[in-house]
């Protein structure tokens, strides 16, 4: 098993080799190669899948590579084989359609491209198996390295270049943390491999310290606030496809590395911990759902979406750390595998819509959300299968968004009395902040695709929009697939979660009932989406049939009547920034913002708004401005007299003397 | 037994579609006899339905197939809730399909759609609508998610049946956090049906309509179907108002003789009275508030249902 | 007799190039000399490889572990830097900075330098290795001064004054060293300062006097390696001299004279018995790394840039010495390979894109992917190697010596990270608009000789994820001797 | 041997002549006084070398002696004076800062060096063990020198005068190092002085003046 995934990633990277010569031409990287990775990504997801439900134990293996005293080892087990899971099934959509998104044309060359894609695909999928710290880092900055040069493909524009910067040192200061951490881990035993940290035996400090380090590393790559600036700059940046990537996939694998240091190598040790991860995760969600609600730019309210996602998941993993410190197993498992469920729920929707994104992209070249609208008319594929990731994102029934909310609210519910009060005060606030971020990214979805979608054009130019061609539809029905598939029969979901917290905690919820799901007791609580789709679509039908029996069918196509009023442009529909406007009213005390209104004897008024992220200000200028300044400082020491320089050597020379004395 | 159920099941949802546009008719009475207007009859509800349903529907140029859709999707999703709810009684096949948060989940979804519906036309009101009908929601759904809580923390279960089964157990019990919840749910249920304060479903004042500039565009059929959805939207609110405040008369498990289900009906009835009494009362008392205060309003609603919460975790009776 | 080879070879090198310097052909009689070296070298790493350490002529040369990889490392690292130069230097005579005088000049010292070198690496006293170290200094002088310009005078000058003053420290520390061990060994047959004789008596040998000579050697041959704050001289050096100099200064001088430095602490530590040298090292190393990261910060001449980059590495691999302990060593002597081959190869491509540029000024080079996109590449990636982004070498030691310090010293740390996090800010912050980006800059007379680059890359990059079990032996067998 | 009882004494006044000369090049200013004194200081070491080799008894030290003699007391400061007087510079003085301040210093140098050697020069077995706090008081006290020096010939007469305090250093505490090292101290020294003859020369060039503050324009700015 583990054998043939290793190959499947070998040929995954042999693919990216092979399109490499191909210079201009994107024939055979579009045609041949992208299909054959899909292909690949599939078989890979099917071969996970299958060791989850088997139940295998866990399967190792050492690579002659690496350090001398620290050959790379490799290990598959149940954690792993739920993120492989996520990974393959969501890839093979992304890959099939960019073989129907990229072209030649600005920016690097396909085959550089496709080799740069395969290779991202191939450390990813590495990160996940890898069973050594050295192995781990190694895979998780050649991630970090091949996503860069990805988001700086259009390198000739300076704020994809600055986006880019500010990604890669972001994530290379976190992996640096996480680093750190593994040194504490490896807890003196010298053995960097990660059966070795888990006998390691931790005093509760460094046991933390390890925490804490791990939490800043990985918040930093999945985004949490306030470590998440890179997120919303990196996104946008990136090709829609590689943006599908990074928000659907490598997100997740820092919630699995996550998941993997505190669960499973860690074994959670205070309740405490699990408080600091759900009150960033809850933060993170809020935070991110308010900011997208102000965006103007669609892939970067995506962006400040899928923050508000990776908070919701933090929220799981920290509450369910909470439990399992309480000795509450159960609810762990509970909380843990909505985590889980949201983390691939995710990955379907958010890389779909961003794909989705992608289509409007190549047919109106048009990012701002100001500038779109009324697409569903000229575009109704791709407006259909985003229709379906808006629904499931916004957590709405029978979707799968909604199935996660589901189960972490059933988590936040059933806590039985937590020994910490506090903890136990938290726990009901969590809820409520938890249900206002969910309601918010109702919001936030039906602000995103009413104004791209529905409405009138916003510019002439997009008349001649066209829709998406076969193989990209082919990769958006993919992932819109597993969004309904999910939301229909969650059991497919459940069923891998359910086995992952059996291996990691040893229990696991309750997942007997085929036609619905009832985690604890079906008395407590049961959802079937089966049986809610089944009874909507019962009766829409039932509703339809009546109307048509009892009143007629007769129908006039009039123009709009918008209270009679006459003189209507398509520039009268409210825009993005009218939409934010009720959430910035509501959370003024989020922002940072600049606005200039028009007068009203302005005869061509302009309104501008400029709205910022606090944390820049409360946060990273004073790290830059000090850094500067200190940088000055030490500049002094260079004065370029010889006779002081002397003078150096010389007190250095007398301290050390008198050191010795 | 099983069948029973089903019947049951299906009995209810029947008589709630009946009853839903009487309920409205007798809180526009009951307004009218209070602001000592002459009232309009009871029925006069169906009638207008029956006119709309005769009309030629005036569809505008630029509508997508998502418009034409919706109308039927909320009213679907509206009788899908009322089967939920257990207005009669608690052995609700359905309830075992999709417990209190998912009754939740569908509101958001016919709202979510409805929204949708009023951008789709592209007007200037429309999307306005749309844009208010999203605002009082976001505010008003976790209010009504932490409303619910505080049962589901006192009973353990998010099911509503079995939150009346449990009320039924221990008819005794008063938790202290139920006043607080009270409170808050009769503002959602307000906001949430488009009443004064938020909102006035009697006027088409361009400038302060929510919920009427999300329907403008549509006519005859349609406008009746949303119309007749509304209607079955205050309806469910009042339901689940009473299965969570005033849960006396509804047939509990085994109680399932004809005497119960009559008990159960005319309880129905007469709580639906008072309540539609109680609720014109409430609006003829109060004076529509700006939008912007809106939130403030939701806001306040929301706090409260999170402070019974923390009410009932600190001095709330724990039940088996 | 391979070590009497790569001894004389460098040396005829000198002569003939001394001699005929100034030929059209001198430029491939540099590489053949140094080709021969590497050849020489190559036996006798193989010797060492198959029959075990070397201690030859009275003892007075040896080849162990700890010296042997970095004998191939200079002859291989001489051997590139000959290739590049000669093109390097062609251009820069077509441009009409040099003549074929001070091109003899050049050849000469090049030549004269590695002698000095491979000198300094084989020798077994500690007086010859003063010597060759002082030899080392002057040849380079002239090479840093070879441009003639202001400029380059001064930063030759200030070499030659810093340089000489240490290593007048460094003669001092010495004397102390012979004095205190003829008391132990006793002047006949001049084994008194023999390193490996020495080696066996440190236990006898009057700690005081250690203590004292440490000091001195310390401050000496640590004013070459670069320690902050005797490292003045290093980036003007770097900067000004031409950019194989700077290449061969980066990439061997600092680590011969670090070798001299880590050699006498394992005597003096030997002898004291206390941790005060190790301790200093890393003081040392992490006031360098520090300090270095945040010159970088504000620099604008891309030779300079990638001159303070070298402090700060040497700062990193000192403190690994100093940590001390297999894992902290066997990293410290890997960064030392692993940073000579990349910084070597970043200094080749840099020196192109300012002859391509025509200046040095970072904010006059751009977009180098578009005109020369091996230049380009090479050095992204160099940057990116010498950032410590796997799978390059480089992140191979910084991995053990992060988790080391994290486990002996936990409170470096901070600065360690500061440190680094700062260092890949600044430098990457003044890469990236280089390399990406339009540009509009003219090609060059001669095709630049980029081999060696992505020969030093590969290297760098197996390393990261391979490494050949020899060289672990050796690094091994030299940890443990460092102890 | 009875000759002991004169050199040890004799030595110390060397020793002594030694410091004073190099408290004298701390406060001269002429370039050319500088010179003159850097050969009085060679010639001490060679008589100092001279007497430890006679009552040692131990020939290599004669040889070192007479690389003394040639270079530091002969090869050295005819080079020197031959490279001021082209350049013109016998006649320039420059400004030394605040000197009795410079000579306090120098004070606390020497008391510095003597502290540090005193515990040393006991392990010491030769005649000559006291005189090494003063090499190393003549090698702080030139370092001192080219710290407070603005001229390029000035700061490297400096240098040479460490070079003689790490000689005298040698042959006080260990009578000198082994042949081969001697050798190659002379050679590098003489290399190292022939190159800066060229320095000057370019330098004079390229600044028109040997005055170290052209030297300072490479710095951070």
């Amino acid at each position: 098993m583990l054998q043939s995934l290793l190959l499947l990633v070998g040929l995954w990277v042999f693919f990216g080799i092979v399109g490499l010569p191909t210079r201009r031409d994107s024939r055979l990287v579009a045609r041949v190669l992208f299909p054959l990775g899909a292909l690949v990504s599939l078989i890979f997801a099917v071969l996970a899948g299958s060791f989850l439900i088997s139940g295998q134990a866990p399967q190792g293996m050492i690579l002659p590579l690496g350090l001398p005293d620290l050959p790379f080892h490799l290990r598959l087990d149940a954690l792993s084989a739920f993120f492989l899971l996520v990974l393959g099934l969501v890839s093979a959509g992304i890959s099939i359609f960019s073989a129907g998104y990229f072209r030649a044309g600005k920016g690097t060359a396909p085959g550089l491209m496709g080799l740069q894609y395969h290779v991202f695909l191939a450390s990813m999928a590495i990160v996940i198996l890898a069973d050594d710290a050295y192995l781990f880092m190694v895979a998780w900055e050649t991630m970090a390295l091949s996503s860069y040069f990805l988001v700086t493909s259009e390198h000739r524009i300076p704020e994809i270049r600055r986006a880019g910067f500010l990604y890669l040192l972001m994530a290379h200061v976190g992996a640096i943390c996480i680093l750190l951490s593994f040194g504490v881990l490896q807890g003196g035993s010298w053995q960097f491999t990660f059966g070795a940290m888990r006998g390691a035996s931790l005093t509760p400090f460094w046991a933390t310290t390890a925490f804490v380090l791990a939490l800043l590393g990985f918040g930093a790559k999945a985004g949490l606030v306030p470590l998440h600036v890179w997120l919303p700059e990196a996104h946008p940046a990136a090709p829609s496809p590689v943006s599908a990537m990074m928000s659907g996939l490598m997100l997740k694998t820092a919630v699995y590395g996550m998941l993997r240091v505190s669960f499973d190598l860690l074994h959670v040790r205070f309740w405490q911990w699990g408080v600091l991860v759900l009150a960033l995760g809850l933060f993170s969600a809020l935070y991110g759902a308010i900011f997208a609600a102000v965006q103007a730019d669609m892939k970067r309210l995506l962006a400040f979406s899928s923050i508000e996602n990776i908070g919701i998941i933090f929220t799981g993993i920290g509450l369910s750390i909470v439990f399992e410190t309480c000795n509450m197993h159960l609810f762990a498992a509970l909380a843990l595998s909505a985590a889980l469920i949201h983390s691939l729920n995710h990955a379907l929707f958010k890389s779909l819509l961003f794909l989705t994104t992608g289509s409007v992209l190549h047919a109106t070249s048009h990012r701002s959300l100001g500038k779109l609208g009324g697409l569903i008319r000229r575009m109704p594929w791709v407006a259909s299968f985003a229709l379906v990731g808006t629904l499931a994102i916004a957590g709405l029934p029978p979707l799968n968004g909604f199935v996660s909310e589901w189960l972490l609210l059933q988590s936040f519910l059933f806590t039985p009395e937590i020994p910490h009060a506090f903890a136990n005060m938290f726990i009901p606030l969590g809820a409520a902040v938890l249900a206002l971020t969910a309601a918010l990214a109702a919001y936030v979805m039906m602000k995103f695709y009413g104004i791209v979608f529905l409405g009138q054009p916003r510019e002439d130019s997009l008349a001649e929009a066209h829709d998406a061609n076969w193989l990209e539809r082919l990769g958006l029905a993919w992932l819109a697939l597993g969004c309904i598939l999910i939301g229909v029969a969650p059991q497919i979901a459940l069923r891998p979660a359910a086995s992952v917290t059996d291996k990691l905690l040893g229990h696991s919820v309750n997942t007997s009932s085929i036609w619905r799901i009832a985690p604890i007791s079906p008395q407590q609580a049961s959802y079937s989406g089966m049986v809610l789709l089944a009874g909507i679509v019962g009766v829409v039908g039932i509703a339809f049939l009546l109307v048509r029996l009892i009143a007629h069918g007769r129908m006039r196509r009039v123009p709009p009547w918008d209270c009679g009023y006459q003189w209507q442009t398509s520039r009268m529909q409210d825009t993005a920034e009218g939409f934010g406007q009720p959430i910035r009213h509501i959370f003024a005390t989020f922002f940072h913002m600049e606005r200039d209104l028009p007068s009203p004897s302005d005869t061509s008024p302009q309104y501008r708004i400029y709205i910022e992220d606090r944390v820049w200000r409360a946060i990273y200028l004073p790290i830059a401005r000090t850094t500067q300044k200190v940088a000055d400082l030490v500049g002094g020491l260079q004065g370029g007299r010889l006779s002081i320089y002397l003078l150096y050597s010389f007190f250095t020379l007398i301290v050390l003397l008198v050191f010795v004395l | 037994m099983r069948d029973i159920t089903v019947v049951r099941q299906f009995g209810e949802v029947v008589l709630a579609i009946a009853i839903a546009p009487l309920f409205v008719g007798w809180i526009a009475q009951c307004r009218a006899w209070m602001q000592n207007r002459s009232a309009p009859l009871l029925r006069q509800t169906y009638r207008m339905l029956r006119k709309l349903f005769d009309k030629d529907a005036a569809m505008a140029a630029t509508a997508s197939p998502l418009f034409r859709t919706t109308p039927y999707i909320l009213f679907g999703t509206m009788v899908l809730a009322a089967a939920i709810i257990p207005s009669l009684a608690t052995d609700l096949p359905f309830a075992h399909a999709a417990d209190a948060i998912a009754l939740i989940g569908l509101f958001a979804t016919a709202r979510v759609f409805l929204s949708l519906a009023a951008m789709d036309i592209g007007t200037a009101f429309g999307t306005m609508g749309a844009r208010r009908e999203m605002m009082v929601g976001f505010l008003a759904e976790p209010a009504l998610l932490m409303v619910l809580f505080n049962a589901f923390l006192l009973y353990g279960s998010t099911a509503l049946p079995s939150l009346v089964d449990g009320y039924r157990a221990h008819p005794t019990v008063i938790d202290p956090s139920a006043i607080f919840a009270a409170v808050a749910f009769v503002m959602v249920l307000l906001a949430e049906n488009a009443r004064i304060p938020i909102d006035n479903p009697a006027t088409h004042l361009e400038l302060t309509m929510i919920h009427e500039a999300a329907l403008l565009e549509y006519s005859a059929r349609h406008l009746a179907l949303l119309e007749w959805a509304s209607g079955l939207k205050l309806f469910n609110y009042a339901c689940i108002g009473f299965a969570l405040f005033l849960p006396w008369g509804i047939a509990t498990n085994g109680a399932d003789s004809g005497t119960a289900l009559l008990i159960s009906i005319a309880a129905l009835l007469a709580k639906l009275v008072v309540a539609g009494a109680a609720l014109a009362l409430v609006e003829s008392l109060s004076a529509k508030l700006r939008i912007f205060r809106a939130p403030e309003f939701l806001a306040m609603a929301f706090l409260l249902a999170v402070l019974g919460l923390l009410v009932h975790l600190l001095l709330g009776t724990k039940l088996a | 007799m391979e070590l009497l080879a790569v001894l004389a070879l460098p040396l005829l090198g000198f002569l003939l190039l001394a001699l005929f310097g100034a030929k059209r052909a001198a430029p491939e009689l540099n590489i053949a000399v140094s080709f021969a070296t590497l050849l020489a070298a190559a036996l006798l790493v193989l010797r060492v490889e198959l029959h075990g350490p070397i201690l030859v002529w009275h003892d007075q040369f040896f080849v162990d572990a700890f010296n042997v990889f970095l004998v191939g490392l200079t002859a291989f690292v001489g051997f590139t830097t000959a290739l590049f130069s000669r093109p390097y230097m062609r251009i820069e005579e077509f441009h009409g900075r040099l003549t074929p005088q001070r091109l003899r000049l050049y050849h000469a010292m090049y030549q004269l330098f590695m002698a000095a070198m491979l000198l300094a690496l084989l020798t077994n006293n500690m007086g010859l290795l003063w010597v060759a170290m002082e030899a080392a200094t002057l040849s380079t002088v002239l090479l840093v001064s070879l441009y003639r310009t202001r400029a380059s005078l001064e930063a030759a000058w200030k070499y030659f004054i810093l340089c000489g003053v240490g290593i007048a420290q460094a003669l001092f520390g010495t004397i102390l060293l012979y004095f205190a061990a003829e008391k132990a060994l006793g002047r006949e047959g001049m084994t008194a300062l023999l390193w490996t004789h020495l080696n066996t008596v440190k236990g006898q040998l009057e700690p005081r006097v250690l203590g004292l000579a440490f000091v001195f050697l310390l401050v000496g041959y640590g004013t070459k390696v670069g320690l902050a704050p005797l490292h003045n001289w290093l980036p003007d050096a770097h900067a000004e001299g031409p950019t194989p100099v700077s290449a061969v200064l980066s990439g061997l001088l600092l680590n011969v004279a670090l070798y001299a430095v880590v050699r006498c602490k394992v005597l003096v530590e030997g002898s004291i018995g206390s941790q005060l040298p190790s301790r200093m090292l890393m003081a040392f190393g992490l006031l360098s790394a520090v300090l270095a990261a945040f010159f970088l910060w504000r620099q604008k001449d891309i030779k300079r840039l990638f001159g303070y980059s070298s402090i700060e590495h040497m700062g990193i691999i000192t403190f690994a010495f100093g940590l001390g302990g297999p894992v902290a060593n066997f990293a410290a002597m890997l960064h030392m390979t692993v940073h000579s081959l990349t910084k070597s190869s970043i200094f080749f491509t840099a020196g192109h894109a300012s002859q391509k540029a025509g200046t040095q000024q970072m904010d006059g080079i751009r977009g180098l992917l578009d005109t020369n996109p091996t230049i380009g590449w090479g050095l992204l990636l160099g940057s990116f190697a010498i950032l410590g982004m796997p799978p390059f070498g480089v992140f191979a030691s910084e991995f053990l010596i992060l988790t080391t310090a994290m486990r002996v010293h936990p409170w470096t740390t901070p600065l360690l990270l500061i440190a680094l996090g700062v260092a890949f800010a600044a430098i990457f912050a003044r890469v990236q608009p280089m390399v990406f980006g339009d540009s509009e800059a003219k090609p060059l007379p001669h095709s630049p000789a980029l081999v060696p680059v992505f020969i030093h890359l590969a290297i760098v990059l197996t390393l990261g994820v391979y490494m050949p079990p020899a060289l672990a032996g050796w690094y091994r067998a030299a940890a443990r001797l460092i102890g | 041997m009875t000759a002991h009882a004169y050199t040890v004494p004799i030595l110390n006044l060397l020793a002594a002549c030694l410091l004073l000369i190099s408290f004298a090049m701390l406060s001269r200013r002429r370039t050319q006084r500088l010179v003159t004194l850097f050969a009085w200081q060679g010639t001490i070491l060679f008589l100092s070398t001279c007497l430890v080799a006679y009552s040692s008894g131990l020939r290599e030290i004669y040889y070192s002696a007479a690389l003394t003699l040639l270079l530091k007391v002969i090869g050295l400061p005819l080079i020197l004076h031959r490279l001021i007087y082209r350049l013109g510079a016998q006649w320039d003085s420059e400004t030394v800062v605040n000197i009795p301040l410079t000579m306090l210093v120098g004070l606390v140098l020497v008391i510095f060096a003597f502290g540090l050697a005193q515990p040393i020069s006991m392990m010491a077995t030769t005649i000559t063990r006291n005189t090494l706090g003063i090499a190393l008081a003549v090698i702080l006290l030139s370092f001192l020198m080219m710290i407070t020096r603005r001229k390029a010939v000035t700061q490297v007469i400096g240098f040479l005068a460490m070079e003689n305090g790490l000689f005298f250093a040698a042959t006080s505490a260990t009578y000198g190092m082994p042949m081969v090292v001697e050798l190659g101290i002379a050679l590098d020294l003489l290399v190292g002085v022939f190159i800066l003859g060229l320095f000057f020369f370019q330098i004079r060039e390229q600044f028109e003046s040997l005055d170290l503050s052209n030297l300072e324009s490479l710095k951070e700015d």
